[in-house]
């Protein structure tokens, strides 16, 4: 009984008491969602625990089988974290509702853990599917609108796809081991052909449910179709459970020997879709789509440093593939807790604000100063900006990219300088989104009366949101503590020397300042702090010897913007930047070719005096290119079929008479 | 009895039976239909009465006598009342012309006998071969008139075409439980009964016995 | 007197004194109460005497429980929802007598070692449930019950050619002997190769009728939608797993002689023609059972294509799971239709908001169907999906494809169904007995799925050890 | 030691040199033109009149607007503070890492970019929206630039990188020149310099960088004024750092002269961007994807030429 077990078997049975209970639990929703924060805790620390311990194995009834070792320990300690700092905000949500309606919640934490610790296909599987079955339950179970029921549909049609191509990819596997236990299937890695399916069906199955290009579709309306803890759930921890299970198959199912292109799928398809991921989250114009959008494009970031990882460890550079796989260990920890902590945010200000629309809100910094300021530090991260976490892991992707064209070959050194633009793009679209995302909500003028009546958020909104703003800035100003972290996790899968550049945690300056060191390069946030500071301090003496006059208030200069009139006592709207606004020079440069950009004048009938409107819309090429050929497909086969259901009973007999005799024939052709 | 003499008597009984069928193809008219296949059920009667006769057991004697009260009288006695009762239209409205039917019959046979014959090389003697021959051309035949056939009572006089053909092969096969023949002859008997509720409820309802009309009751619409 | 042969006499007893007495008031619990005496016996239906007629092999072990089971849960639905049925007295006496007459040809079915009367008891289960079907005497339900009487009679007499062709093969054993399951798979490959292999087609296109597998499936959906609902869940539960049972000895027979033409690949053949055609068709459904009468064949199929390639543990795992999932669907579905008044999707829709136990009792059952965890069908389809990735991975990719578009159907109609705002129709109570055996069900299911405790699983492994 | 003071000269001589170069930057384009145009020193005055007065703040600004501009002029100057100039060794070389560098940048440019937003005026998200565009096409190629300098100086520490160029043990290579072009591309863009954006003007309908420092005043429009001074000098000092960093000095000895020859090098190119901008007119705000569009292009052929021609086999 190894001390992680026994906290991962205390989270499961916490997690079986809590949906048991939730029946005949009344009013107490508050004492639920804590429970399952526990649980969540719980959790992480099984994680913590299992970095670097010897793995361990259980069978829970002929079916299930778990297993704990350094990769799933990493992803619990994100997933945990995630889940205890998102559900006691859930309690806010439901102010006092009964927590019969909570029962899916604990059965969607218990089933990402299992998916996360699973030992063999049939229980990740198990848990891979069980997640999606119980938040599409928790969406439904809170609001039943026409609305969710397609982000629902959407949501569960999706992952019963991804499922059934995860099956097919351990079915190959399983082929050639012998075995779906996922020790069996490490002994017996893919070559050729299985190897090109078992990645094709993995990067569909695992990828559509991280939100990766061509299977993205559904991401941005099933996530912001939840309420905001469990969107944050949803978008922190169900998408890092797939990145986990891609990380699973990607480098530790296949074993070492896998050639180049193993790597470069997922490298390629990354960073497509981090550049796409944040073009959309640019352009968004409903808070929760565009953090949903965000989603998509860390998740491409994550699947981008595997990918990486895989084509080191191909062209058997250890150290740096133990780099990449930090950069990507690390960003999926800090985008969970970003994104949670961003869709928490979200969800205090559509609770006060009273709208999910850009532009239905503004100026809400005076009315949520606590709020905005536990956003920015969300913001900062989203943006990567220095001294952040986003940034430490940022700087991690960043030196393995540039640290890529170490491996001789030249086409996949051409892909990686084109990769590189592909993420350096996405960084900078992610940060115009996060900063369009915190200006239009928090700063400005209020654009609609309702934003008028917001007051701060409940403590059980900004509780959560300050603790994950803490472990946030302590991520971002000691990196070295969790990438050391990674560097267990790295040693586990051997794919990071333990000694080499790796992950600086350990050895020589970075380690001791806990940093981040890299080929040729090292990023020491402590000192960094300090020398901003001491420019800080400078600064400030300065100014203080000068002596700084108190500022007075007047009107906004605005180029000489005359005062608004009588009736719009917040300033006309239409004078404020607004969130197609902001976008508009990014939707005309970059959204031309990608997301079928159009934008019309709507003028009124010649005598009609209402105003012209100028249209904007912006299309998924997904949905044009591969959701409707699907549909139409379908429904070419269905009237097929049909014209076949409405034969009589007469043409029937035909038939059934025609496959005897067919059977006949070949009987007697095969004599 | 020599050898030669039963084996040529059950051939020719059974001959007679896969001719029955043909004859049930070519029929236009719902009255002699039904007296066809009473000669073929009495034919089939007469060949396990033979084969009781060759193996000299006691059953077959019994099969045969029930088999021929059920297929010989009573069925079509029950299908001609019904016809007449229900005043149903006399002609057989066939979905194929009868002239193709009847190639496709020949075709039949002719797959039966490429199928079955090197089958049975390995078992029992040649009287069983042909038997099972002519079962399972009789059988293929009935199904092609089920194919065929537009109105409920031709459809009903092939499956019991199908019927006699299986009789045909179980009363070949020497040592084959009673029981077995016993309940061909009874299911026969309440296929007929079912028939029969049938084709009372489709008069009273639809006017018509024309299967196809029924398509378009369907539920959920054409 | 061995416990099958009772269980078998007690339901032919109970359908003649149905057949008497049915039209009485309490004749629905005299129904429940046979089916209830029924359940033990079927528990303790063990192998019989060397040379009986009725004797539980493991596979029997396995089907006739959960054949008794539904059973008894249908026998309570159909008793308590019985008034909306509105049966004169001789329709009564009919629908009950056949009840149990079919309860019985069905467990004799199931038990019988003798194919002779395997055949028989498969026939008179097929007669019970014309019947039945056409009860309603509606132009639909008699179109529905010609087709299903015109279809299954070929049907049965192509399995019965095949049965008297596997009686040819077994050649110069005598009596009883001829025929008995279990000698023939002692005699093995001592059978005429030619007979045997032979006989197996015309046995898997007789049996493949009764089973719905596709080009033989026009009878079943039509069939499923018109009788009372008892019947689409009698028909879903237990005479789909009986017919597929027979093929399954067949094909045990036909393994064991070197065959010229490959049953397994037969088998699979059109199963995954099922699943494909079924999984299509399910998208242009209007009526709710009929729908999920496509999701019976899709199931069916996948069953076989699991027993096709070799996978009887997934095979016997799908088969155990659209029982008792596909029958608490057709609970929950007839219980909305009568509250609704008709069976269209478009009359039944937002039961989670007015029946919160029934909706998501419904709910959960349809997901269950296509293929969501923690239930027996999941387990099928993600082992089905591993056996076959191993073995024939472009077979693997059709049958997932299917799964997939079939999967994404029920669940939009489950959205259909069960969401929305609330209805005034569905304010009206419903019986509590409808929910308890819905959720009974759904607990079996998972009893049998992801949380399958080692006795069940010991259960599915020696039924598996038959066919293997 | 000697690192440390080196470090403290460099700061002096940062607070020194930044107000100066615009200064020349407007005599010399004045200059050029045949007018008298302000002194250079212009600046200077402008800065110290400036931060004694007392700022207006619009209605609706929160404390953005006033936190802002000291978070731009702190992030920039420490930018500036790791660019070395004269000497090598100085005390911050260790973190001197060219991705921290642009990191900076970015904060700096994401604390305008919210000052821009904070009054909710129309120019102020104006500006910003364009802002954030740019940066965001700017950012791939200033990323490919780092790649061709990473392969060829094996690192991205800045001081690593300087020296190993010093040495010219690399030589002279094509994809350094294309990289020089990106580059200064890049460069123009990010300090709203002629064909991006145009420093001089207050036209509404074209100011990027001017719009979102609209409403500053006071002391908060002297440290915008300081921030984009300091912004140009870091730019220009990386260019000299990476492209002409001949003449920085080894030792204590030699540092007066390194720090006069690197003024000298300082003020040659702000006569080169001068010149530059009186040849060229603004661009119009939706040419400016193909102007960073061909930067790009321009780092990733650099690039693929260093991987054709195999340095590194």
């Amino acid at each position: 009984m190894t001390p992680g077990f026994a906290a991962l078997s205390a989270a499961f049975l916490l997690l079986a008491a809590l949906a048991v209970a939730s029946p005949w639990g009344g009013r107490r929703a508050g004492l639920f969602c804590g429970g399952v924060s526990a649980a969540g805790g719980l959790a992480a620390l099984a994680g913590l625990l299992a970095l670097g311990a010897e793995p361990a194995f259980w069978r829970l009834g002929p079916a299930l089988a778990l297993a704990l070792d350094s990769l799933s320990g990493w992803f619990l300690v994100a997933v945990g974290l995630v889940v205890a700092v998102a559900a006691p905000a859930l309690a806010a949500e439901e102010k006092g509702a009964g927590t019969a309606r909570l029962l899916p919640l604990p059965l969607f934490v218990a089933a990402m853990l299992l998916a996360l610790a699973a030992a063999d296909g049939l229980t990740l599987l198990a848990g891979f599917e069980g997640m999606s079955l119980a938040a599409a339950a928790l969406i439904l179970a809170r609001k039943d609108t026409a609305e969710t029921r397609r982000a629902v549909s959407l949501l569960l049609g999706f992952s019963v796809a991804g499922g059934v191509a995860l099956a097919l990819s351990v079915g190959l596997l399983a082929g050639a081991a012998g075995g779906t236990g996922f020790d069996a299937i490490r002994s017996a890695p893919p070559e050729g052909w299985r190897a090109a399916a078992v990645l094709a069906l993995v990067l569909a199955g695992a990828g559509s449910k991280a939100g990766m290009l061509p299977f993205h579709a559904w991401l941005p309306l099933a996530h912001p179709a939840a309420p905001a803890p469990v969107s944050a759930m949803m978008s922190g921890a169900m998408v890092t459970v797939a990145l986990a299970v891609a990380a699973r198959f990607l480098l530790d199912l296949s074993g070492p020997a896998q050639p180049l292109w193993w790597g470069a799928a997922p490298l390629l398809l990354g960073a497509a879709t981090a550049a796409f991921g944040a073009l959309r989250a640019v352009l968004a114009e409903d808070i929760k789509a565009l953090l949903a959008c965000s989603t998509i494009e860390n998740a491409g970031m994550v699947l981008a440093a595997l990918g990486l990882a895989a084509c080191f460890r191909a062209a058997d550079l250890p150290a740096l593939a133990g780099l990449a796989l930090a950069a990507a260990l690390l960003h999926a920890l800090h985008h969970a807790l970003f994104k949670a902590l961003l869709f928490l945010a979200a969800g205090a200000v559509l609770a006060e604000g009273g709208s999910r629309l850009l532009d239905r809100l503004g100026g809400l910094v005076h009315a949520m100063p606590a709020t905005a300021g536990l956003a920015l530090v969300g913001v900062a991260s989203a943006a990567s900006l220095p001294l952040s976490a986003g940034f430490a892991s940022e700087w991690l992707l960043l030196q393995a990219l540039l640290a890529g064209p170490r491996i001789g070959e030249v086409w996949l050194q051409v892909a990686l300088a084109v990769s590189l633009a592909t993420v350096g793009l996405a960084a900078a679209l992610a940060a115009a989104a996060m900063l369009r995302f915190w200006g239009l909500v928090f700063l400005g003028r209020p654009r609609a009366p309702r934003v008028l009546g917001a007051r701060e958020a409940g403590m059980l909104w900004r509780g959560p949101m300050a603790a994950a703003a803490g472990l946030l800035l302590l991520a971002g100003v000691a990196p070295g503590v969790a990438a050391s972290g990674a560097g267990a996790v790295g040693e586990w899968l051997g794919v990071g020397a333990a000694d080499g550049f790796g992950v600086g945690g350990g050895s020589g300056v970075a380690g001791a300042m806990l940093g981040l060191a890299a080929p040729g390069a090292a990023y020491l946030p402590l000192p960094v702090a300090l020398l901003l500071a001491a420019v800080a301090a400078l600064l400030w003496w300065l100014f203080r010897r000068v002596g700084r006059p108190e500022p007075v208030r007047g009107p906004a200069w605005g180029c000489g913007a005359a005062p608004p009139p009588r009736w719009l006592p917040l300033g006309d709207p239409l004078t404020q930047p607004s969130a197609a606004g902001f976008a508009q020079p990014l939707r005309r440069m970059l959204a031309e070719p990608w997301l079928a950009r159009r934008e019309g004048i709507v003028a009124p009938e010649p005598a009609a005096p209402g105003a012209a409107r100028l249209g904007v819309s912006v299309g998924d090429p997904s949905v044009a290119w591969l959701l409707r050929p699907l549909g139409r497909a379908r429904d070419w086969l269905a009237a097929r079929a049909e014209v076949w259901r409405d034969w009589s009973l007469r043409r029937h007999l035909g038939l059934v008479l025609a496959l005897v005799c067919a059977l006949l024939l070949a009987f007697a052709a095969a004599g | 009895m020599s050898g030669s003499l039963a084996y040529d008597v059950a051939h020719l009984i059974g001959g007679g039976v896969l001719l029955a069928s043909f004859l049930l193809l070519y029929q236009r008219r719902v009255a002699a239909l039904i007296g066809v296949l009473a000669v073929q059920g009495a034919l089939v009667a007469l060949a396990a009465a033979w084969q009781g006769v060759v193996r000299g057991e006691a059953h077959l004697f019994a099969t045969a006598l029930i088999a021929f009260a059920a297929k010989g009288v009573l069925v079509p006695l029950l299908l001609q009342r019904i016809v007449a009762r229900l005043a149903l239209d006399r002609a057989v409205e066939t979905a194929l012309p009868v002239g193709a039917s009847l190639a496709a019959g020949v075709a039949l046979v002719a797959l039966s006998v490429l199928v079955m014959l090197p089958a049975t090389a390995g078992s029992a003697g040649a009287l069983a071969r042909v038997d099972m021959v002519l079962a399972l051309s009789v059988l293929l035949l009935g199904v092609l008139m089920m194919a065929t056939r537009r109105t409920a009572i031709p459809q009903v006089v092939g499956l019991i075409a199908v019927e006699n053909g299986l009789l045909l092969g179980a009363v070949g096969i020497a040592g084959l439980p009673l029981l077995l023949e016993l309940s061909i002859a009874a299911l026969v008997l309440v296929l007929v009964l079912v028939a029969g509720v049938f084709a009372l409820l489709m008069r009273t309802r639809l006017d018509s016995l024309d299967v196809t009309l029924l398509g378009r009751h369907r539920g959920e619409g054409g | 007197m061995s416990a099958a042969l009772a269980l078998v006499l007690l339901h032919l007893a109970g359908a003649a004194a149905m057949a008497a007495l049915g039209a009485a008031a309490w004749a629905r619990w005299a129904n429940v109460a046979l089916a209830a005496a029924g359940l033990p016996l079927a528990l303790l239906a063990g192998p019989g005497a060397e040379g009986a007629w009725l004797s539980a092999d493991p596979l029997a072990r396995l089907l006739v429980p959960l054949a008794g089971f539904v059973g008894l849960t249908c026998a309570v639905y159909s008793a308590v929802t019985l008034d909306a049925e509105r049966f004169d007295a001789a329709r009564a006496r009919l629908y009950h007598a056949c009840f149990q007459a079919f309860l019985g040809a069905n467990h004799a079915a199931l038990l019988a070692d003798n194919l002779g009367l395997m055949w028989v008891a498969v026939e008179a289960a097929t007669i019970a449930s014309v019947l039945v079907v056409a009860i309603h005497r509606t132009p639909a339900a008699i179109e529905a019950a010609w087709k299903f009487f015109v279809l299954c009679g070929v049907g049965i007499a192509l399995a019965l050619f095949g049965t008297l062709l596997l009686a040819l093969a077994a050649g110069e054993a005598t009596g009883a002997e001829r025929l008995s399951f279990a000698a023939l798979r002692a005699l093995g490959a001592e059978l005429d190769a030619g007979l045997a292999s032979l006989a197996f087609l015309f046995l898997l296109a007789g049996y493949g009728t009764k089973a719905g597998l596709v080009p033989l499936h026009a009878w079943m959906p039509d069939a499923h939608a018109e009788g009372p609902v008892a019947v689409s869940a009698v028909l879903s539960g237990l005479l789909l797993n009986t017919a597929l049972a027979a093929v399954l000895r067949a094909k045990a027979v036909a393994e064991g002689v070197e065959a010229s033409v490959p049953p397994g690949a037969l088998l699979a053949a059109l199963g995954v023609a099922s699943v494909l055609l079924a999984s299509v068709a399910l998208w242009r459904r209007r009526d709710a059972r009929r729908l999920f009468a496509w999701s019976s064949i899709e199931q069916i199929g996948l069953a076989a294509v699991a027993f096709g390639i070799g996978a009887p543990l997934a095979g016997l795992l799908q088969m155990a799971g659209n029982a008792l999932l596909k029958s608490a669907v057709f609970f929950a579905v007839g219980q909305a239709a009568i509250l609704a008044g008709s069976q269209q999707i478009r009359d039944i829709s937002g039961l989670v908001a007015a029946r919160p136990a029934l909706g998501w009792g419904l709910a959960l059952a349809i997901a269950g169907v296509a293929g969501l965890p923690p239930f027996a069908v999941f387990l099928a389809e993600v082992a089905l999906l591993f056996e076959a990735a191993a073995r024939a991975p472009l077979l693997a990719v059709t049958v997932g494809a299917g799964l997939a578009v079939a999967g994404a159907g029920l669940l939009r109609a489950a959205l259909r169904l069960c969401f929305g705002p609330a209805r005034a129709e569905f304010a009206r109570p419903v019986p509590r007995a409808v929910i308890v055996v819905l959720w009974l069900h759904l607990a079996l299911a998972a009893l049998c799925g992801v949380f399958a405790p080692d006795a069940v699983a010991a259960l599915f492994a020696r039924a598996a050890e038959v066919l293997r | 030691m000697a690192g440390i003071v080196a470090q403290l000269l460099h700061a002096a001589l940062v607070v020194a040199v930044a107000p100066l170069l615009l200064g020349l930057a407007r005599w010399l384009k004045a200059r050029m033109l045949g007018r008298a145009g302000p002194p250079p020193w212009q600046p200077v005055l402008a800065l110290a009149k400036l931060v004694r007065k007392r700022p207006v703040l619009a209605e609706g600004s929160s404390a953005v607007t006033r936190v802002a501009p000291y978070v731009a002029v702190v992030a920039l100057f420490a930018a500036a503070l790791l660019v070395p100039s004269f000497a090598r060794g100085m005390a911050l070389a260790p973190l001197s890492d060219l991705l921290l560098i642009g990191a900076l940048l970015a904060l700096a440019r994401a604390a305008q970019v919210l000052a821009g937003l904070d009054a909710g005026t129309a120019f102020g998200g104006l500006g910003a929206a364009r802002e954030a565009s740019f940066a965001a096409l700017a950012e791939p190629a200033f990323l490919v630039a780092v790649l061709v300098i990473a392969m060829l100086a094996g690192g991205t520490n800045l001081e690593a990188a300087s020296a190993a160029l010093q040495e010219g043990s690399l030589g002279l290579r094509v994809s350094l020149a294309l990289v020089l072009v990106a580059l200064v591309a890049v460069a123009l863009a990010e300090n709203a310099r002629i064909p991006v954006d145009n420093p001089a003007t207050h036209l509404e309908l074209t100011m990027v960088h001017e719009a979102m420092i609209l409403e500053a005043s006071g002391r908060h429009l002297a440290l915008w004024e300081a921030a984009a001074a300091l912004k140009l000098l870091v730019w220009l000092s990386l260019l000299l750092a990476l492209f002409a960093p001949f003449g920085t000095a080894g030792s204590l000895l030699g540092w007066p002269g390194a720090a006069l020859l690197w003024a000298g090098k300082l003020a040659l190119l702000v006569l080169a961007l001068s010149a530059f901008e009186n040849a060229i007119a603004k661009m119009r705000v939706f040419r400016v994807p193909e102007f960073l569009g061909a930067a790009l292009l321009l780092a990733l052929v650099g690039a693929v030429l260093l991987f054709v021609s195999g340095v590194l086999a």
